[in-house]
């Protein structure tokens, strides 16, 4: 179905540009145009590059277009007359020549040319640190000595930070240690590969803290109104654990059944909505160990939840809830995802363009401006010529 | 007693202090001020010596050695071995020679205070009085032969701005006066240079300049070896390894050392001798020195143009102090000239024959001072030909007594000066024809001033006997113990400078009361020749009484060295006193027992010499002197006295073959040679002509012949292909367009080539 | 992302046949404004192409560039416009053969 | 690199004053003036505190301030700054000099103030460059600027011929510096980097060995340059056209810094990287030393102008530098940086006094004056005391400059005590020209009109000269002080040729 919606729209396109071409009135050739544009608006859609689309409808179509109706309204160069004797009879051939063998070479090359079509590159690894052992105020995470997040507060995470792909040793310090004097609180080998996202929380207490490493997808969620939840069991018990949604306590339902001290759950999709979550011992759903009430989740992030338990000065310990939310990667094309790169790796440039067009803006005006156009003929002027030079120069001409 | 010791800075601040405040605030203390300030100053100097004098005796004559407080290093070079301190020494030596030079010099600045009133520019004659006082202190009392030589330059100095002093009077004089002060400097300069030469091989011979470390003892060898023991610092390195490494002596009892040792060689950077000979060189180059600071031959010619200073200028420093810094120089390196025989002969040589020129060149002057500067270089002599001899006690009594009567008579003079400008005034007023070559130092003016200045007279009178060695005056007994030593260094060491020192010395003798007399003859005696002197009064007592305490000096000062065996007087004052004090500083100080024989001898001839001139300067000579001499009028002397009058034509002979060849080769040097060839004729003809030379031929024929028309040919060709080419720029968009396709196809065709190549299998 | 029906080749050729018409535009037209339509044509086609590749590999950059490519042609359109305004004014026609001063 | 050292800042602050005066708009004269002598004071001050951290101890170079400037791959070009005992003291002169130099500017220069004053800063910025800069290539770079502003100097504010003056000062020196370039870019390239400590390291190592000849070509090469700087006999005939045709503070900088670019260099360079050649040519260098002392002083004796005489007298005195430089021993050496010192501030000093006199009756022959003394009681007494010190009277600075000289030349294990004779012979020769100048200026009766009611230092002169008076008896007095901060580097310095020597002997 697709495929025939691509060749209507596609025959579509190419019989607009050839009207467009060679339509006598330039009025006629741009409304083809802007058909032909509305065709091409149509493919990105089908690409799914839906903010270029927008795009294209508005500046081109839009803008554009307009402007071009404009000027040739303005000029009244609706037609240009056709010329007495007509130049350059053997451009039109030549030109079409040209056109054929290129149109054969590009195809050939297409058709012939190994076009790469393996999957998309991925982007390199991200890795972030989260912080979750009892006793120890904050941390500083190094892979292969080379740090990561300093001085991650208690129930905090690090922004997530790229690194090149491969394997490291990941560490942890308490804040402020020297990677080189000092021993890690603890140690856990990760392999970066590209495109992954990892969370490295460290878990446990200060006298055995342990590092767990969470692979999580910041991919875009595929329902749109869903969200990604990861648990980590991090209850010094040491016992495994459900996490179970009792939103309304008639019928409850496991998340995620079992996960044993130190592991993290599999990535479960739920839809978004308030819940009440509750912990409870694997298997028995008597002893609520802990939860969390009234927790709205909302639709496109991924979230973590850590559960464990911090000491208190009478040695008594209350359990907590590290629960951190992140923004799922926006869909591909979507305008979130072309600003995000606007604005993240693309701002030079993009700062550059719009100079650029705030440059033209000014420049347009300026040509445009009565004063500066000039009244008298062109007249060529030679700093002093060459001897032998002067009578092969017409001294003054205009056409 | 001992802390007094430490106040000897203070002898060097005191001065200093005193010019400081003249200089800064005389304008505003006006002349009684500014006296006060500058008499007190080196009065307290005095003090302080007498206090160090006093001291000396306390303790035993031990030498001591003073640092200067808080600056006391001055120059050094650990890496090289140079220490060179401010150290001030107090022993006997030194303080004798501050005695003389305070106590003299308060005198005189007293005098001066009188002579110099009205003068417009009285405080700074004091700032440069006191100034003097410093340097002359610092030289007498530094304990390294280069703290010595800053005061020998500075004392320079203040004669050079001294003798200079009234470089603004009119008509000529002023330049007289400054030409004289710049060659008085300028001379010393010449003995200056030896006198650094020798320093410089002193130091690295010795790896010191200190005359004796502190708590080392002048003691003659072979006791040096043990006194220079007594330090606590024990030699670290032995000397002949390394004889630039600082040893733990001073100079002189390593000098000791060594010479007991003997077979020293000395040897530094490519300087290879034994260590006798080195001694010599430096004696020698001391000498040179000494020649210059204490005018004898061939350096003497200042001397007499520095009278054109103000007279108490040269009492202070060219008669009594300065001059006398060379022979304080060679006493205090007497164990140098002590070792070196050479050195001796030829120091008692220039010595000896300076008294005797000098002595018959004073007869032929006219000038009451210069008769006197020849005086004191004929005395200086003196001392010289002593050390010469060895008589390094005798040269220091002759030094002291000279001082005062020497002093005495420079004031006189300056008195007697003073009488006949007030007199020349007198009659200038009392409207008699002021007649301008009158020159109030010319003794043929005057005559006849016993009776307009009797005070005077005395004085005068006193000083000239003590110069002419009259029994029992000053000068008889420094005298006649340097010419019991000469004697005695011919008969007991059979040494022929002994001699020679002793025949020229009696000469020199005669010829000073000769002289000396002829002098008191054309100024006191007879009638006043000129009207000035027929108006001269008596000095103000400010300047007279200053003649009267040097006066009694030079009556008594002689009893502190009375020789021994000399009836009554050596049992009231004791023998040698002066010299056995010494003895403790000068190591090779040593006392002559008394002669009759000599000792009448030589009073009878200064009676005779006195005598003959009296007989010559009778009262008729001097009725009907004009502007000649008898001497002169006599042929048989008529060309001697011609000869002295000239001055032995020693000045012309420097005039004629050093300085105006000096100057005309500078002259050339300057304006043909530095000038004219290497500035202009080299930096013109040959750098920049040649250049342009150069230039010319690279742009005519090389640029514009062969580069130029390369490439204006070049040129055409391009323009030939050009007008072929061009009609491919239509002006037209589209073929350019067109052209843009063609190009971008033929990328990619290129880019697409292996494709189409794998396509077409080939 | 799930891959779609149409393979990117023909996407590909597509945007080359647009190109193509769009420089044949641009060679056998006169009118300047024509002109310049076509070359917009060529860069949409252009656009096409880099939307393509974008989605084939999954990565966002392709879609920044089509709107830089937006972005720059609306200021070409913006001066050009101008100066055939301008152009206009003096020679009182937008016909380009009428405009060879350049000639060699 | 390591954070900034007080070099840096000391080297920085003139250009600092530098960009003050070119960007900050209609400033008055006025404000000109003193901005730039506030400016200079401060650097002055910031030379002391350099003094104040100077660790007298340290043989190597302190308070050392680097960064790569360029690096090609082979080679890399240092921004690498800091001080020793040899150079402290030049630099120490500079910022002691520039603001004596702008004092008497103030009353003497009224057109084109601003650029004059830039210049000025700019002159200081580039000698104290010259004196801290410890790479090759950057301390050629700055031995080139230090010329621009000068020539402007000269070119500008100088006396009647001051075109030629200039261009002819600028073109000597040029011609010398391109042998010196040739030679850097030489030892650049052989040893891999143009920094001089690293550079000597290696050649001690061995890692990198020049030949004896190359060795003497190089010596050569840098020697000419330096040479002519100094100026040595007979390369010194653009001295007296600079000196007399400049204005005022443009001799006082010329005398008092530029003359001693040339000395630096040899000690900073010649001798440490080239020993052996050092200790062959030692004697050689000593020849025109000598007959650069007694050739400058007889010379000036046969001056008629004032200024001339000075400049002429420099000859001689930067005679006695070299010879104490290449005596090749601590007391030599270290006589001749101090000698260095002394002729900036008392040939400064002079050239100050010429200044003054030629601003009150606009000429500067001798036979127009005599008697001055008369007339300006306090400035003759000052310019006695200058002219004494210049003339080397012991306790004052000139003197322990050439005592210890001498001392060196005489105790030199490469020069014949011949030298130090003759070079004595100066001591005289100095006494007669100098005294000539003195009683023909300033003593003598007071005959000339004209000259009769000159007017006596005015504040600014007297302000001017009395720092050099205090430095003057400073220096003559506590000498020690002085030489203490040299005595390690030297020393280091010393030990080095002397052993490189040996080796040479061994070989």
């Amino acid at each position: 179905m697709e495929l025939w919606l691509f060749i209507i729209i596609g025959a579509v396109a190419i019989i607009a540009a050839a009207m467009m071409l060679i339509s006598e009135n330039a009025i006629y050739s741009a409304l083809f145009l802007i058909l032909n544009f509305a065709c091409i608006a149509f493919f990105f859609l089908m690409l799914n590059a839906a903010f270029v689309a927008m795009v294209q409808i508005a500046v081109y179509a839009g803008a554009i277009m307009v402007l071009f109706l404009f000027v040739i309204m303005l000029l009244g160069a609706e037609r240009v007359l056709p010329e007495a004797q007509p130049r350059f009879r053997w451009l039109t051939p030549a030109a079409i020549i040209l056109a054929l063998v290129f149109l054969a070479v590009s195809t050939l090359a297409i058709i012939k040319g190994e076009i790469d079509l393996t999957r998309p590159k991925l982007e390199e690894p991200m890795v972030r640190a989260v912080h979750a052992v009892d006793g120890v105020p904050a941390v500083d995470v190094y892979l292969d000595g080379e740090q990561v997040a300093r001085n991650v507060a208690f129930g905090e995470a690090s922004s997530f930070e790229s690194r090149a792909t491969g394997r490291y040793d990941a560490q942890i310090f308490p804040a402020g240690a020297d990677p080189e004097t000092d021993d890690p609180l603890a140690e856990y080998p990760v392999n970066l590969v590209p495109g992954v996202t990892l969370s490295l929380a460290a878990i446990g207490n200060a006298q055995e803290p342990e590092l767990v490493a969470v692979t999580e997808d910041l991919g875009q969620v595929d329902d749109k109104d869903a969200l990604r939840v990861v648990a980590i069991n991090a209850l010094h018990g040491r016992m495994a654990i459900d996490v179970v949604d009792d939103t309304d306590s008639g019928n409850r339902r496991a998340l995620v059944e079992n996960v044993p001290y130190g592991k993290a759950s599999d990535v479960i999709e739920i839809e978004k909505d308030t819940y009440n979550i509750g912990v409870y011992p694997a298997g028995s759903s008597r002893t609520r160990l802990m939860g969390i009430d009234d927790e709205d989740l909302e639709a496109g992030t991924a979230v973590l939840w850590i559960f464990t338990e911090q000491r208190q000065d009478d040695n008594s310990y209350t359990s907590t809830i590290v629960n951190l939310e992140t923004d799922a990667r926006p869909p591909f094309g979507s305008p979130a995802h072309v600003g995000q790169l606007l604005f993240s790796r693309y701002v030079l440039p993009f700062e550059l363009v719009s100079l650029l067009l705030l440059v033209a803006m000014i420049g347009a005006i300026v040509l445009t401006h009565e004063r500066l156009a000039p009244r008298r003929r062109f007249v060529r002027r030679l700093a002093n010529v060459p001897a032998g030079l002067e009578r092969s120069l017409p001294g003054e001409t205009g056409d | 007693m001992e802390n007094f010791f430490d106040l000897v800075p203070l002898v060097v601040f005191v001065p200093l202090v005193g010019l400081l405040i003249n200089l800064f605030t005389g304008k505003h203390l006006g002349e009684r001020g500014v006296g006060i300030v500058a008499v007190g100053a080196s009065g307290i100097a005095f003090l302080i010596s007498l206090l160090l004098w006093l001291a000396q005796v306390d303790t035993g004559y031990k030498p001591v050695v003073v640092d200067l407080p808080l600056f006391s290093d001055w120059i050094s070079i650990p890496a090289d071995g140079v220490e060179i301190p401010w150290q001030f020494r107090v022993d006997t030596l030194s303080v004798t020679m501050m005695l003389v030079v305070t106590f003299v010099g308060t005198i005189i600045h007293l005098y001066a205070v009188g002579y110099m009133h009205g003068d417009e520019r009285f405080p700074r004659f004091f700032v440069y009085m006191n100034l003097f006082l410093v340097f002359m202190l610092i030289l007498v009392t530094g304990n390294n032969f280069l703290m010595m030589f800053v005061g020998w330059e500075g004392v320079g100095l203040c004669s050079y701005l001294l003798i200079g002093f009234w470089f603004d009077k009119p008509g000529g004089v002023g330049w007289k006066n400054s030409d004289a002060a710049r060659k008085a400097f300028i001379v010393n300069r010449v003995g200056d240079f030896g006198l650094v030469l020798g320093v410089l091989i002193t130091f690295w011979t010795f790896g010191t300049l200190d005359f004796y470390k502190p708590d080392e003892l002048p003691v003659a060898a072979p006791h040096a070896a043990e006194a220079a023991e007594e330090p606590v610092f024990a030699p670290e390195i032995p000397h002949e390894a390394e004889p630039h490494i600082e040893g733990p002596m001073g100079v002189f009892n390593q000098a000791e050392v060594w010479l007991e040792e003997g077979g020293h060689d000395v040897n530094f950077g490519m300087f290879s001798l034994s260590f006798e000979s080195t001694i010599t060189v430096i004696t020698l180059l001391f000498l040179l020195g000494a020649t210059g600071k204490s005018a004898q031959i061939p350096l003497f010619v200042w001397l007499p143009d520095a009278m054109a200073g103000p007279t108490p200028v040269s009492a202070l420093i060219h008669a009594a102090t300065m001059v006398t810094a060379g022979v304080y120089m060679m006493v205090r390196s007497n164990v140098f000239y002590h070792a070196s025989d050479a050195a001796s002969f030829v120091v008692a040589l220039i010595g000896a024959t300076t008294a005797i020129v000098a002595g018959f060149i004073a007869v032929g002057q006219w000038d009451i001072k210069r008769v006197l500067a020849y005086s004191t270089i004929s005395q200086l002599g003196f001392m010289v030909a002593a050390v010469g001899v060895g008589a390094y006690a005798a040269a220091m009594f002759h030094l002291v007594t000279h001082a005062f009567f020497k002093a005495l008579l420079f004031l006189g003079s300056g008195s007697v000066i003073h009488g006949m400008e007030h007199g020349h005034h007198h009659m200038a007023h009392g409207g008699h024809d002021h007649d301008d070559e009158f020159d109030p130092q010319d003794m043929r003016y005057m005559g006849g001033l016993r009776h307009k200045m009797p005070r005077t007279y005395w004085t005068y009178l006193f000083g000239t006997l003590a110069l002419a060695g009259i029994i029992p005056f000053a000068g008889f007994w420094s005298k006649d113990e340097i010419l019991l030593d000469a004697l005695k260094a011919g008969v007991d060491d059979a040494r022929l400078e002994g001699y020679l020192a002793f025949v020229l010395l009696v000469m020199a003798a005669a010829f000073t009361a000769f002289y000396m007399w002829r002098q008191m003859a054309l100024v006191f005696y007879g009638k006043p020749r000129h009207a000035a002197a027929e108006h001269a009064e008596e000095s103000s007592n400010l300047m007279v009484y200053p003649l009267i305490v040097l006066a009694f000096f030079s009556l008594v000062i002689g009893v502190i060295n009375v020789p021994s065996g000399f009836p009554i007087l050596g049992a009231i004052f004791g023998e040698h006193e002066f010299t056995s004090w010494l003895e403790h500083a000068v190591t090779y100080a040593h006392a002559a027992s008394f002669n009759v024989l000599l000792a009448s001898f030589a009073v009878v001839l200064a009676l005779v010499a006195i005598y003959v001139a009296r007989a010559i300067y009778n009262d008729r000579a001097l009725e009907t002197l004009g502007q000649q001499d008898p001497l002169e009028l006599d042929e048989r002397t008529e060309g001697l006295f011609a000869v002295a009058k000239a001055k032995l034509y020693w000045d012309d002979a420097y005039f004629r073959y050093l300085i105006f060849p000096y100057r005309r080769a500078a002259y050339w040097l300057a304006e043909q040679l530095d000038w004219r060839f290497w500035h202009d004729y080299v930096h013109k003809t040959v750098v920049q002509k040649n250049f342009h030379i150069a230039t010319e031929f690279l742009t005519q024929p090389v640029d514009k012949g062969i580069i130029d028309r390369g490439f204006n040919s070049l040129g055409r060709l391009m323009q030939i292909i050009a007008q072929r080419i061009r009609v491919i720029q239509t002006g037209y968009v589209r073929t350019y367009a067109w052209t843009v396709l063609l190009g971008t196809l033929l990328v990619v065709f290129i880019i697409l080539f292996p494709v189409i190549r794998g396509m077409l299998g080939l | 992302m799930e891959a779609s029906e149409v393979s990117i080749e023909l996407y590909v050729l597509l945007s080359a046949i647009l190109f193509i018409m769009g420089t044949m535009g641009v060679l056998l037209r006169r009118n300047a404004i024509l002109i310049f339509m076509s070359v917009e044509l060529m860069l949409n086609a252009a656009n096409l192409a880099l939307a393509a590749f974008a989605r084939q590999w999954g990565n966002g950059d392709g879609h920044v560039m089509v709107f830089f490519v937006m972005t720059v042609a609306a200021a070409e359109v913006a001066v050009g416009l101008a100066l055939i305004v301008a152009i206009f004014r003096t020679k009182k026609s937008i016909d380009i053969d009428d405009l060879h001063l350049f000639r060699g | 690199m390591e954070d900034i050292s007080l070099v840096t800042v000391v080297f920085m602050l003139p250009l600092v004053g530098v960009f003050a005066l070119l960007f900050v708009r209609n400033l008055t004269d006025y404000t000109v003036r003193w901005l730039t002598l506030i400016v200079s004071l401060i650097t002055f001050g910031a030379s002391l505190l350099l003094l104040r951290n100077f660790d007298t101890s340290v043989a190597g170079l302190q308070m050392v301030h680097q960064w790569d400037w360029i690096d090609t791959g082979s080679v890399t070009i240092r921004y690498y700054v800091g001080v020793d005992g040899i150079s402290i003291w030049m630099v120490l002169l500079t910022t002691f000099i520039m603001p004596l130099a702008i004092l008497t500017s103030m009353k003497t220069i009224h057109e084109r103030t601003r650029l004059y004053y830039v210049l000025m800063l700019l002159m200081e910025w580039a000698m104290i460059g010259v004196f801290v800069a410890q790479d090759l290539f950057l301390f050629y770079v700055f031995w080139e600027v230090t010329l621009v502003p000068m020539y402007f100097l000269i070119g500008i504010w100088g006396a009647e011929e001051r075109i030629y003056a200039a261009i002819k000062f600028f073109l000597y020196t040029m011609a010398g510096s391109l042998l010196m370039l040739l030679a850097i870019l030489w030892l650049g390239n052989e040893a891999g980097t143009f920094t001089v400590p690293e550079i000597i390291e290696k050649l001690n190592s061995g890692e990198l060995s020049l030949s004896a000849s190359t060795g003497r070509w190089l010596f050569l090469a840098f020697g000419i340059a330096f040479a002519i700087k100094v100026p040595m006999w007979p390369l010194h005939s653009w001295l007296p056209d600079a000196h007399v045709q400049a204005p005022t503070a443009g001799s006082v900088i010329l005398a008092g810094v530029l003359l001693k670019m040339g000395t630096y260099g040899f000690v900073r360079f010649n001798l440490p990287m080239f020993p052996e050649a050092s200790e062959t040519f030692a004697p050689y260098i000593a020849v025109l030393a000598v007959i650069g002392i007694i050739y400058g002083a007889w010379v000036s004796y046969g001056q008629k102008d004032v200024k001339k005489l000075v400049a002429y007298s420099s000859i001689s005195h930067l005679g006695f530098v070299m010879l104490g430089i290449f005596a090749l021993n601590s007391a030599g050496i270290q006589g001749g940086i101090l000698q260095g010192v002394n002729h900036g501030i008392s040939t400064g000093g002079l050239f100050l006094m010429v200044g003054m006199l030629y601003e009150r009756r606009h000429t500067k022959l001798m036979s127009a004056f005599g008697g001055i003394w008369k007339a300006m009681p306090i400035y003759s007494g000052i310019s006695l005391v200058i002219v004494l010190s210049s003339m080397g009277l012991p306790g004052l600075n000139g003197f322990v400059g050439e005592f210890t000289i001498l001392l060196g030349s005489a105790g030199s294990d490469v020069l014949s005590w011949w030298f130090t004779a003759f070079a004595a012979l100066g001591i005289i020769l100095a006494a007669i020209y100098m005294l000539y100048m003195f009683n023909t200026v300033f003593m003598g009766a007071l005959d000339k009109d004209e000259n009769k009611n000159l007017p006596d230092l005015n504040r600014y002169e007297l302000w001017t000269l009395i720092p050099i008076l205090v430095m003057v008896f400073a220096i003559g007095l506590q000498a020690s002080f002085f030489f203490d901060f040299m005595d390690s580097s030297v020393k280091e310095l010393v030990d080095q040729v002397s052993a490189s020597a040996m080796a040479a002997a061994g070989r």
